[in-house]
């Protein structure tokens, strides 16, 4: 009888997630896109040496289509009942490098509970300083021989800024939810979420200088798509 | 000194402890007029810390019996108190001359 | 061998061991309040022209004479129960050393009635440096006030039983612990003009 | 008394809750000098990411981390905690808590302290201090690591410091009853005819030791409240408007100055300076006056000169502050004050000089220490003569040449002083002699290595190395000319705690296998030699002792005997 039960849930766990829709979609930006500055990095030679093209800012990544990176998409609520399990932690890790002395990636999702690694590949002193107003927050020094630690989180908490108190112009977007429901755009401005559950959501887009928006999405067998557009910001830095 | 009370003695001290008493209400209450009157801040300073100095000597004086006390715990009060006010006010004299250098 | 001069004087300093003891206590007391009073002047004169005279002006005056007026009182008691001591009346001694002990918590009664006053008003010690300084010193000084009452309620209490063995070293005890209270009541007169009225 | 029957205590009774001031100071000596080795060995440890930046500490590596590695902030903490524990856990209860409590009522004639369960507390107080201290490197967010200083705003943004600032309070606490306890003691407790100036001059060093802490102590339990509530309850004593940490605006209420903690910390924390060299000036004078066999030079003098030390300590704070932004005026009164403190310090130093003129000296380990201390405490005291000159000291502030300047004052010199003590009076707290030869092997590698890690240290701060790098000046130019001396300076740190093995050894070794010795080993003439080895539990001597002299009478001539112990009665000079 029990197994009979067990058997049911998984085929039906199994069937759940073998229909689970997509959500995927591509964020553009409407208006002049503004100049990324070059950084000046000039302070730290080994950041100069580090890089072979000189970065430029990272506030506003278009590619020649207008789509934006760097826009974190993740499902607000979830009008349908709750979106996973409250014990699940992926057991991937989220990794964030300090190369070149950028942060690598810019911005990041990450899970209540999941390992963050943080490494640094630059061989010169780091400081990762997280600023988070919910979760603790840590400032940490990695001198070039240390090559990697590692942070959780344990509370849910909007975007928030990590930053190196040795290179002033490097900054990272952090943010910590409690389900796997969230992406990070491409260098196109796609963005794709998986395994979402047949039903009615909330999603939203941030961005660190555009702002957020959000929209209203139903999910069925076949996926779903929602497409952003931002606005030019209207105080221009 | 206090060993040596009799019971007349002692007798005597009370009426000065009333009297010390009476005084003490009094100046609480003339302070907390004078602070309605509109007198301006470094006069209401001064007043107010005079009246505050007469009391507290009034209490150290004859309800600790300072003013019968050995010489030794006077010595020791003397140098506090000019620790005390070197403390007091060193630190408002180094603001003072930052102040003046602007 | 028992430790000499516990109750009689020293002849040449003229002093019992806890006298002198009690004195050195208050002399570090008179320091530390001393740090806090330099904190005080120092953030007076770091803060803007007549600012403190502003903040201060939320603070409850009748209240704070009130309890002006108690902490007076109960050093007259405190004194009266030690004279009674010494003539030797252990009633009556008991009858003041009571009335202290009401006195010291009818003092509690009011500054929690002040403090509750001002957090309903959202006053906090954050609020400004007025206020920090105002409720740490009123605050040690109200520590200071209910450590004497442990020690005052012991020897009303349990402590008094001392009487019947060893008066004279009982009467002493009262004495310094009189001195420490008359202390605490010092500190209070200073710090009702300073912070309430100036 | 012997007419007075002591019932057998209970080992409880006896050793750990005892009341007996001399259980105490051994409680105490023992505490503090493991502090001492704890404290040394956080700079050991430190001293390998100076020497050998970013590799992985052997052996303990594995204590910070996976990797070995000492992180910056780990630095910070080990730097800070070092700099607390010598001080607060390590020297101050050593000199004041374990020799004042353990000599002064022996070399006074009294039966015990004047409060022995005040005594008692003090001695639990500063061990819940210390172990809160302690505590806190197992915390998440690790010890403080603002430096011993604990400068706001830093020390206000820090982890670990509130574990600090409770620790400070009880460590505040047992020091007030302590002194007060040897105040009153000196006072009240001296034998018949010990006049003032026929105390000894450890117990006026003592003295004037206690009145400093009575009195400079508080104001710093005041700081430690104001910048508790600066932690918990979100004031801003020490934090002023609009301040930016680390590009952002702090969200404070503001309207507090950093400037304040300053006075009120280094208000206690430079009469601090003299509450740890004058314990081992006092120990040194005892020590010097036996192994010379002469009286000591300008008795009154030095009564006099530390008396007036201990005064001016008090007007002298603001010359850690010269780079505060302080106005010319107050600089000026400062540096003044500063270079008239120094004058009883030399007299001081130079009495005990002249003590050796002429003197056929006793060279045993005590007096090796003693002697060591004289020149070591000079070095010291005449290289904080440039950072008392505000013009000078703009330049040395915060260099390494301040640490070797301190260092020198404390470390080969108190903490010789101290050692001079420990081997000079064993001999009566045990009944035993400590092992001569064992003695001279911690001595003469202990003054070698001393010099070995304290002398560079001028080097390098002369050419501007800051003292709180983490990497000890690796990133900057102008540091590359010096930099080779941090691994021989951290050699000689490893080497200095080698040659501390003699000396743990010798300690329980000569428990047992001392040369066992009589009450008065040394042909002293101090009162506390009248006592038996051990003094009697509780009552110190058989028959309490009547001072009819001077402190110091040996080499009286005429007397048949070198020594005239202070007991002696006046009348009968054979």
């Amino acid at each position: 009888m029990k197994i009979k039960i067990i058997g049911m849930l998984i085929v039906f766990v199994l069937i759940e997630i073998s229909f689970a829709g997509d959500v995927q979609g591509k964020i553009t930006f409407d208006g002049n896109a503004p100049k990324m500055k070059p950084l000046r990095m000039d302070a730290d030679p080994v950041c100069v040496a580090n890089n072979e093209i000189q970065p430029r800012k990272e506030w506003l990544v278009l590619d020649e289509n207008n789509g934006v990176k760097n826009v974190l998409v993740y499902v607000k609520e979830s009008k349908s009942g709750t979106l996973v399990d409250i014990d699940y932690v992926p057991k991937d890790k989220a990794v964030i490098d300090q190369k070149g002395c950028v942060y690598v990636p810019h911005v990041l999702g990450v899970m209540v509970g999941q390992q963050l690694d943080i490494l640094n590949s630059d061989g010169t002193l780091h400081n990762i300083h997280a600023l988070p107003k919910v979760n603790k927050e840590f400032n940490k020094a990695m001198p070039r021989s240390k090559k990697q630690m590692s942070v959780t989180f344990d509370k849910v908490e909007a975007p928030f800024k990590v930053k190196c108190d040795v290179h002033p112009w490097m900054g990272a977007y952090l943010g910590v939810f409690d389900h796997p429901y969230f992406a990070v755009t491409d260098d196109s401005g796609s963005y794709s979420i998986s395994g979402l559950a047949p039903g009615k959501y909330v999603i939203e887009a941030w961005h660190e200088k555009l702002g957020s928006q959000s929209a209203d999405i139903t999910v069925d067998d076949s996926g779903v798509s929602q497409d952003f557009t931002f606005k030019k910001p209207s105080k221009k830095k | 000194m206090t060993s040596g009370h009799d019971t007349a003695d002692i007798k005597n001290h009370i009426k000065v402890y009333m009297m010390v008493f009476a005084a003490l209400a009094f100046l609480t209450i003339i302070t907390v007029a004078a602070s309605y009157l509109d007198l301006s801040s470094g006069e209401a300073i001064f007043l107010a810390l005079a009246i505050a100095s007469i009391k507290g000597s009034l209490v150290a004086s004859y309800f600790m019996h300072l003013i019968s006390e050995r010489a030794l715990i006077t010595w020791i009060l003397m140098l506090t108190a000019g620790f005390f006010f070197i403390l007091m006010f060193i630190p408002m004299a180094s603001l003072i001359d930052q102040a003046r250098l602007g | 061998m028992n430790i000499p001069y516990t109750v009689e004087e020293r002849p040449d300093t003229g002093l019992y061991n806890a006298k002198l003891g009690i004195w050195l206590f208050l002399a570090s007391e008179v320091m530390l309040f001393g740090g806090l009073f330099s904190a005080y002047v120092f953030l007076r004169f770091g803060a803007p022209e007549g600012a403190f005279h502003e903040w201060g002006k939320e603070l409850n005056i009748p209240l704070a004479t009130i309890n002006t007026m108690i902490l007076i009182s109960s050093s007259v008691t405190m004194v009266m129960s030690w004279a009674s001591l010494k003539l030797k009346d252990f009633k009556k001694y008991k009858f003041y050393m009571g009335i202290t002990l009401l006195c010291a918590l009818g003092f509690l009664v009011i500054k929690y009635l002040e403090y509750t006053a001002k957090f309903d008003h959202h006053i906090y010690p954050s609020t400004n440096t007025f206020y920090a300084i105002y409720f740490t010193l009123t605050g040690l000084h109200g520590l200071h006030i209910i450590g004497g009452m442990v020690v005052l309620f012991y020897l009303w209490m349990p402590g008094s039983k001392m009487w019947h063995s060893k008066p004279e070293q009982f009467t002493n005890r009262i004495e310094t612990v009189g001195l420490y209270w008359h202390f605490v009541d010092l500190v209070w007169i200073f710090l009702f003009p300073i912070l309430y009225l100036l | 008394m012997s007419e007075h029957t002591h019932h057998e205590e209970s080992f409880f009774r006896k050793y750990i809750w005892s009341t007996d001031h001399k259980i105490i100071g051994l409680q105490y000596g023992f505490t503090a000098l493991f502090f001492l080795l704890v404290g040394f060995s956080l700079m050991m440890v430190m001293r390998w990411q100076l020497a050998y930046p970013e590799t992985p500490i052997p052996f303990v590596g594995s204590l910070f981390g996976e990797d070995g590695l000492l992180l910056p902030d780990i630095y910070n903490s080990l730097g800070a905690m070092h700099g607390t524990i010598m001080i607060f856990l390590g020297i101050v209860p050593l000199a004041v808590g374990a020799f004042g409590n353990y000599l002064v009522p022996l070399q006074i004639g009294a039966p015990d302290m004047a409060f022995p369960k005040l005594n008692a507390a003090s001695y639990w107080s500063y061990l819940v201090g210390g172990l809160v201290m302690m505590s806190s490197f197992f915390t998440e967010e690790g010890a403080a690591r603002s430096g011993w200083t604990s400068y706001p705003p830093l020390a206000n943004i820090e982890f670990g410091q509130t574990i600090w600032l409770i620790g400070m309070i009880f460590l505040i606490t047992s020091s007030l009853l302590g002194s007060m306890n040897i105040i009153t003691t000196i006072v009240q407790l001296r034998a018949p005819g010990l006049t003032w100036m026929r105390l000894p001059f450890f117990v006026w060093a003592q003295f004037v030791t206690s009145f400093l802490l009575v009195l400079a102590f508080p104001p710093l339990e005041a700081a430690a409240v104001l910048q508790l509530m600066d932690r918990v309850v979100g004031t801003s004593f020490f934090l002023p408007s609009g301040l930016v940490v680390a590009g952002e605006v702090m969200e404070v209420s503001g309207g507090g100055s950093p400037l304040l903690w300053q006075h009120l910390f280094w208000f206690l924390a430079h009469p601090e300076v003299y509450v740890l060299i004058l314990p081992a000036m006092g120990v040194v004078s005892e020590v010097i006056a036996n192994n010379t066999r002469k009286p000591l030079w300008g008795y009154n003098s030095l009564v006099f000169a530390a008396v007036f030390l201990g005064f001016m300590s008090f007007i002298v704070w603001a010359h850690h502050m010269f780079l505060t932004g302080m106005g010319t005026t107050m600089s000026a009164f400062f540096q003044t004050t500063t270079m008239i403190i120094s004058i009883p310090s030399v007299i001081i130093l130079s009495a005990l000089f002249i003590s050796l003129w002429g003197a056929s000296i006793r060279f045993n380990t005590p007096m090796l220490f003693a002697l060591a201390f004289l020149p070591m405490f000079g070095i010291g005291g005449l290289t904080g003569l440039p950072l008392g000159f505000a013009a000078a000291d703009i330049y040395l502030h915060d260099t390494y040449y301040v640490i070797g300047h301190f260092h020198y004052v404390v470390a080969p010199g108190t903490i010789f002083g101290l050692f001079a003590g420990i081997y000079y009076w064993y001999p009566k707290i045990t009944g035993r002699k400590m092992n001569e030869l064992l003695g001279k092997i911690h001595f003469w590698p202990s003054l070698l290595f001393m010099n070995g890690i304290f002398m560079p240290m001028f080097i390098q701060g002369l050419a501007g190395v800051s003292r709180r790098l983490w990497d000890g000046g690796l990133e900057y130019a102008h540091a590359a000319g010096v930099l080779h001396w941090n691994e021989f300076m951290s050699i000689s740190a490893w080497l200095l705690g080698l040659a501390q093995i003699p000396f743990i050894f010798n300690v329980f070794y000569s428990l047992r296998s001392g040369e066992k010795v009589d009450n008065n080993p040394w042909q002293a003439t101090t009162l506390e030699w009248e006592a038996p080895s051990p003094p009697l539990p509780h009552v110190n001597f058989e028959k309490l002792p009547e001072v009819h002299r001077e402190p110091y009478e040996y080499s009286v001539p005429g007397r048949n005997r070198d020594y005239t112990p202070q007991t002696e009665p006046k009348k009968d000079q054979y």
